[in-house]
């Protein structure tokens, strides 16, 4: 019986560890990879040059042009998600009538479980062509339909977790500021949003991390050309983006445009690794503040 | 008095502007959908569902895709499903305030914000490469069930904590061993938050393409795979090849494929909330 | 208009609070007021008049309607679903359930503390400001004179006046009601609605707050909701009964403490129900 | 719908993203003859393909230029031995935006300023290009260095086989390249002649000046006559011996040459005369029958 | 092999609690048992014997230990963070904190009832089977000998003979309560801990509650912790008055409710406070 349990408890456990090996992998990997680039390219190079023509015969290996079309999107993506994203939750908890509120919270919430392939296929197809009548220099594949369509993508996150940070804030504090003769709109922005402050932050940390991770949109709508530029209008080329070209086709294993992909990756890594903590890290010290 | 005029038409603004920013996004989802629609129903049929890849749009089907897709959803399913269900009891259940603990909790709420691709990365170096998988569903479903991990652990020990300690404690107090209680009691009452947990990520599963691609999914394979070490495509997958296509009608096949993948995604993510709230409502304690 | 020896209304009784002679004397007036919540009737026809510069203590056992019937003087009530009430009420002889009324008007001059102590997470200072910041004044010189004056009035400003930027909820309990109170006086109200002021508060604190009432009394009318018996005592000019909705007896709080008219507020009072 | 198929009646396909055409084609028909066959093909590019190839994963590798010298070192390194057989002819589109006004002829010189490595970061505008042009910014679209129409292209117009700048869009995925091409309106772009054609009402097609100072057009004429210079090429497939003994493989590369005129013409390339089609057979039947020769145990 | 006049221990005071001839015949012993939530001492130095076929009511105000006392008896606390305990418990002689002691073994000794019915969300039948099957026993008709008994015991069998297989969950809370009864007798225990099983009843339940605790008197040794006076003088032999983790007076029910020894007693059993 005892020696039941005991192996139940280790199969369990083992199950758990593979979430670290997971991590590991990953890392481990990402690092094996990169550190056989590193002996290629000096780290000064990657981190300071402003082209990336790794397959080419002039070879260049600076990553500024990938972080500047992931920058590029997602700084887009966030323009359009955090306003958004905060208007609707302030509306949804602060205005929207109970049962108003059942319906277009779940409503919303479809926008986040749409492939992300899909929102790819409506940004060529739909955004980019609508936004030309408006922009005619507006390049077929382009930063700006993308990260408007990430935007889009992302808003459900937004919205959700700052309701959700919104509505854990005490009624106490509307009541207060209702009882002084504030009006909704004063109630919601001078006392709710800056209680609710770290959630918010947390929520638009975690869609930052998300826009920066974002594939399939930007891999299909954004062109697939590394540039340095924050230029909007023409194409550009993300690190994910990056990595799934040079997926697409066939790098053999061991060459220094294979390990270009780790090396991107682990940058990715780094980025989102660091984005997720620090919203770890607010988020558990914010749930201590109000429980 | 001015100033309370002032403020009240600010509030009065907002109403709207919240009303009508909350509505524009549903609207936009609305438009984004009756696109689709409009550009791929009349596609869609069963020649369309049975047909394999041709070089003519109006002969191309997705069969190969949605088989594909249900080998993918099916192995990853075999695989994440105990593996996030046992890491999430032994989280649970076991070793509670640990140092251990505590750290594969940060380690799961990190693997949660990985990116996708990252995920390829590391199927096509440890499943694709160095396991030797090759390009086979294996290798993808492997993948994929560690992407979904984070989800199925986290909504597996929500579901844990909702059962009430009375059980436990009930259950405890007969004599019941630690697992005998787990499996007799903890598990059948959560069972069905569990269950909701697992089938919203594999309704994630069913719609990632990167990591899938860099692991080498991107195939033109004419034919249905028969094994789990066959070559495979998704429909997510034959979807992204068609929208990279310039032609009117490999867009059209792709707008039609794309309504058969939100029909699964949508339908997968109905009986979640479906079941959940049954789950909810039963276990009224 | 009415006579000298005339009493409030309230439901079936006849009690004498404090007396003045003209109508224009009540500064708030309550008229057969039924409150629901949805079909569920909180308050039963309840007349009260309140006469200024007074303080009238509620008092009844839990869930008779107390707060609910001190919140319909700053319309507290009106985001509540299911609130609805019949009746009339009267500041200075205005109706202010009036459409003409604009309610954020009524509240700053009908301020209100709430039982437990709610500053905004923002330095002791903004809170005390807020109510003049969302005025629309931007005078800071007018601001900090307004700071200043409130938190001394409500016997604060001493304890405090070094750390006017500390986050306000760093305070003690004691402190954060009185700064409450402070942030309420900032915006010169003329009646201030108090519902249970004290009672997640320790007994020094308590006291405190009692006496700040106590001075207050010259130049705000006070409405003070408690459940502790001896702080209506200590408190309050007259006291108003309710049980189970309805306003079984009003008048002076002498009078009611030492000699109700009715068994039911000797019971209560005496503690044996309630 | 079929039964068990052995691994021999499965037939790997990879390489040029310009023959895949022709290939997935032939494949596509290939079903109907022998459908238990499974044949896949991919499109990693003629190199991307050779990749592969050498490292015996396929059977056979679609090239839109003869094997370098280096991959047949590797090919001996790794015992692999192979027969070429052409399939077709193709000429390099050169296009723009069909709303691009301006450029009614390129020269190879211009091209060559256009393309070669140190230009990368000049040559950013139309006007540095030809001075009455606009002063628009350039946005070129090209296939991957993976491609064989890269390397051909780089070879006739650069003058070194994989050498160009880099900063362009570069995609195995010859549709990324009409989409970027076709939605851009200062865009250039260069791909095989079939993707063209099957494009046309999205693309500008340019002229190219040949050395006999004459502006052409690609087209099946020009590109049969070699009028169409530098940038027509013949296409190839490339079978693998050891793949090559196998029954399923000689169907179907024999079901290829058959056909590989009439489905090149359908799809836009440039058939070869029949006898030509003929002698590629004869040279494959000679090639599998023989005895091994390059194989070194 | 103690003297037939001793009484049982308890810190600081001598109780005179229904005596018998022999050690052996103290069921149940408690000896200094300190017991800890981490730096809080829940339970200060007792000392309680228990003899066997008698029912032991564990009483005193709110937070003092009762609960903790009593799920030493059957390890649950075991499972507390931050518990620890010094002292022994024997059970017929035996230390059941000894680590040769399997814990599930010992429960199945030691039944426990709750304070809130807690049947598992299965039917009654399995309800009952539980304790069985987990033992690994398969004997279908030997187990539905055992759930019919036990049902009959807990005289629940009557009312619900012909719904075995319904859901536990769909009782009404006095018939849950007796379920969770016959669920702990079907292992056939030799003691049973209740932990207010009454509280959460109306008072016709709690009422077949007490009876049935007296019926099972002559065949378990009954431990129950109440809150209700009447309900530790109606059904008990011996009575432990427990206050801030001390045992204040430990005897005789009819002696400690009549003519306690301690002015404490006296004063929570009068309800002077409590
Ligand atoms: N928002 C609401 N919806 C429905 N019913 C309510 C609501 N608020 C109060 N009630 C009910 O109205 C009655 C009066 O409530 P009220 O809060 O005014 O009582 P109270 O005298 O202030 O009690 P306490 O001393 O507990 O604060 C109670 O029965 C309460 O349950
Ligand atoms: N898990 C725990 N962690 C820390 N302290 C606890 C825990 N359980 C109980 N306590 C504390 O130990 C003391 C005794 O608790 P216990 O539950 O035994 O009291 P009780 O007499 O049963 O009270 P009640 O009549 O309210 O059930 C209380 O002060 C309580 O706060
Ligand atoms: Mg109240
Ligand atoms: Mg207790
Ligand atoms: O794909 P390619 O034909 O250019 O090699």
């Amino acid at each position: 019986m005892k020696v039941k349990e005991k192996i139940i408890e280790k199969i369990l456990a083992a199950c758990a560890l593979i979430t670290v090996l997971t991590t590991v992998g990953i890392i481990l990997i990402l690092t094996i990879e990169a550190v056989s680039f590193f002996q290629e390219v000096s780290i000064i190079e990657f981190l300071t040059s402003t082209e990336w023509t790794p397959l080419f015969t002039q070879k260049s290996y600076g990553i500024l042009p990938l972080l500047a079309g992931t920058a590029l999107t997602t700084m887009i993506a966030i323009a359009v998600a955090l306003p958004i994203g905060l208007i609707i939750a302030v509306y949804l908890n602060e205005y929207a009538r109970e049962s108003v509120r059942k319906v277009l919270k779940p409503l919303l919430e479809i926008l986040a479980v749409v492939p992300t392939v899909v929102y790819g296929f409506f940004a060529l197809m739909i955004v980019t062509p609508f936004l030309k009548t408006f922009i005619p220099g507006l390049s077929g594949f382009n930063a700006l339909s993308p990260g408007i369509v990430m935007g889009i993508m992302i808003i459900p996150f937004v919205s959700s977790l700052s309701e959700d940070a919104l509505s854990s804030v005490p009624d106490s504090l509307r009541q207060a500021s209702f009882g002084m003769g504030s009006t909704k709109f004063q109630t919601a922005f001078r006392v709710m949003v800056p209680a609710a402050s770290s959630g918010i932050i947390v929520s638009a940390i975690l869609a930052i991390s998300r826009a920066v991770g974002e594939t399939m949109i930007v891999a299909i709508a954004a062109g697939h050309q590394p540039r340095f530029t924050l230029d909007p209008t023409v194409p550009i080329e993300t690190i994910t983006a990056y990595i799934v070209q040079i997926s697409m086709g066939d790098v053999p294993h061991g060459s220094t445009a294979y390990q270009t992909i780790f090396a991107a990756g682990i940058t990715l890594f780094v980025f989102t690794f660091i984005l997720n903590n620090i919203s770890y890290w607010i988020k558990s010290r914010y749930q201590q503040k109000y429980e | 008095m001015n100033s309370t005029e002032s403020s009240r038409l600010k509030d009065k603004a907002f109403r709207y502007i919240g009303m009508g920013t909350t509505i524009a996004c549903v609207l936009i989802l609305a438009i984004f959908i009756g696109f689709i629609l409009y550009q791929g129903i009349n596609r869609l049929g069963w020649d369309f569902l049975m047909a394999l890849p041709s070089r003519f749009a109006d002969q191309s089907g997705i069969y190969t895709a949605w088989i594909g897709t249900l080998w993918v959803l099916g192995l990853t399913t075999l695989i994440s499903f105990p593996l996030g269900v046992g890491a999430g009891i032994y989280l649970e259940e076991y070793g509670k305030d640990t140092w251990l603990n505590s750290f594969l909790e940060i380690n799961i709420a990190n693997l949660a914000g990985v990116p996708s691709v990252i995920y390829g990365l590391l199927g096509l170096e440890a499943f694709v490469r160095i396991m030797k998988m090759g390009n086979s569903i294996l290798a993808g479903s492997l993948t994929l069930a560690l992407l979904i991990l984070p989800i199925i652990i986290v909504s597996t020990r929500e579901s844990i904590r909702a059962v009430p300690s009375s059980i436990r404690d009930a259950s405890n107090a007969l004599g019941a061993t630690k697992w005998q209680t787990i499996w007799n009691q903890i598990l059948p009452a959560s069972f069905g938050g569990i269950l909701t947990g697992v089938i919203l990520a594999l309704s994630r599963a069913v719609g990632e393409t990167a990591p899938l691609i860099v692991v080498g999914a991107l195939a033109y394979v004419p034919f249905a795979p028969q094994g789990p070490l066959d070559e495979f495509t998704v429909l997510p997958i034959q979807i992204f090849n068609w929208v990279t296509r310039p032609q009117h009608e490999f867009v059209i096949n792709a707008a039609a494929a794309i309504i058969v993948l939100l029909v699964i995604t949508f339908a997968m993510n109905g009986i979640a909330v479906y079941l959940r709230n049954r789950w909810q409502s039963k276990m009224n304690w | 208009m009415e006579a000298e020896s005339q009493s409030p209304k309230a439901t079936n009784v006849e009690t004498k609070p404090k007396l003045h002679s003209d109508d224009q004397e009540y500064k708030l007036r309550a008229e057969n007021i039924d409150v629901f919540y949805d079909d569920f009737q909180a308050i039963k026809n309840v007349s009260l008049n309140i006469v200024g510069n007074s303080i009238t203590a509620f008092i009844g056992p839990s869930g008779c309607g107390k707060s609910t019937f001190l919140r319909l003087f700053n319309r507290m009530n009106d985001y509540i679903d299911g609130f609805s009430m019949n009746g009339d009420i009267y500041m200075e002889g205005k109706d202010i359930y009036d459409p003409s009324i604009k309610v954020e008007e009524l509240r700053k001059t009908v301020g209100m503390v709430f039982q437990k102590p709610n500053p905004f997470p923002k330095s002791i200072y903004e809170n005390v400001a807020y109510g003049l910041r969302i005025q629309g004044i931007s005078d800071e010189d007018y601001i900090e004179e307004r700071v200043v004056e409130s938190l001394k009035q409500a016997t604060l400003f001493e304890e405090i006046k070094d750390n006017l930027d500390k986050q306000a909820t760093a305070l003690s309990g004691g402190q954060q009601q009185r700064l409450c109170i402070a942030r309420a006086l900032a915006v010169k109200p003329s009646v201030l609605l108090m519902d249970e002021p004290t009672s997640a508060l320790d007994p020094i604190s308590s006291g405190k707050i009692e006496d700040l009432v106590h001075e207050l009394k010259s130049d705000y009318t006070i409405v003070i909701v408690t459940h502790n018996m001896q702080q209506a005592g200590r408190v309050s000019d007259n006291t108003a009964f309710l049980y189970m909705g309805s306003l079984i007896e009003y008048g002076d709080t002498q009078k009611i403490f030492t000699n109700p008219e009715k068994d039911r507020t000797q019971n209560y009072i005496t503690g044996r129900f309630g | 719908s079929c039964g068990p198929s052995g691994p021999s009646k499965e037939i790997k396909i990879d390489g040029s993203s310009t023959v895949y055409p022709i290939t997935e084609a032939v494949a596509e028909e290939y079903r109907s003859e022998a459908p238990n066959t499974r044949v896949t093909v991919g499109f990693s590019g003629t190199g991307g393909g050779f990749k592969k190839f050498l490292r015996g994963e396929t059977d056979i590798n679609d090239a839109s230029r003869a094997i370098s010298a280096s991959e047949t070192e590797t090919a001996k390194e790794n015992g692999i031995d192979y027969v070429r057989l052409s399939v077709a002819f193709d000429g390099l589109a050169v296009v723009a935006n069909p709303e691009n006004d301006w450029v009614d002829y390129l020269t190879v010189e211009e091209l060559k300023k256009i393309w070669r490595p140190s230009s990368q970061g000049k040559v950013t505008h139309w006007s540095d290009v030809r001075e009455e042009w606009p002063d628009k910014e350039l946005h070129l679209f090209g296939p991957g260095v993976a491609s064989g129409t890269y390397d051909y292209f780089t070879e006739a117009i650069v003058g070194e086989s994989g050498s160009s700048r880099g900063d362009f869009t570069a995609s195995e995925d010859d549709n990324v390249l009409v989409q970027g091409v076709s939605t851009d309106q200062s865009a250039l772009g260069f791909f095989g002649l079939a993707f063209y054609e099957e494009n046309m009402d999205k693309l500008k097609l340019v002229p190219i000046e040949n050395e006999n100072g004459k502006k052409v057009k690609p087209s099946m004429k020009t590109v049969s006559n070699d009028t169409y210079s530098p940038l027509s090429r013949p296409l190839f497939i490339y079978v693998n011996k050891e793949a090559a003994k196998r029954k399923p493989v000689q169907d179907f590369v024999n079901f290829y040459l058959s056909n590989a005129g009439k489905l090149a013409k359908q799809i836009g390339y440039v058939p070869m005369p029949d006898s030509a089609y003929q002698a590629q057979k004869e040279k494959f039947k000679a090639f599998y029958s023989q005895s091994d020769t390059t194989t070194a145990e």
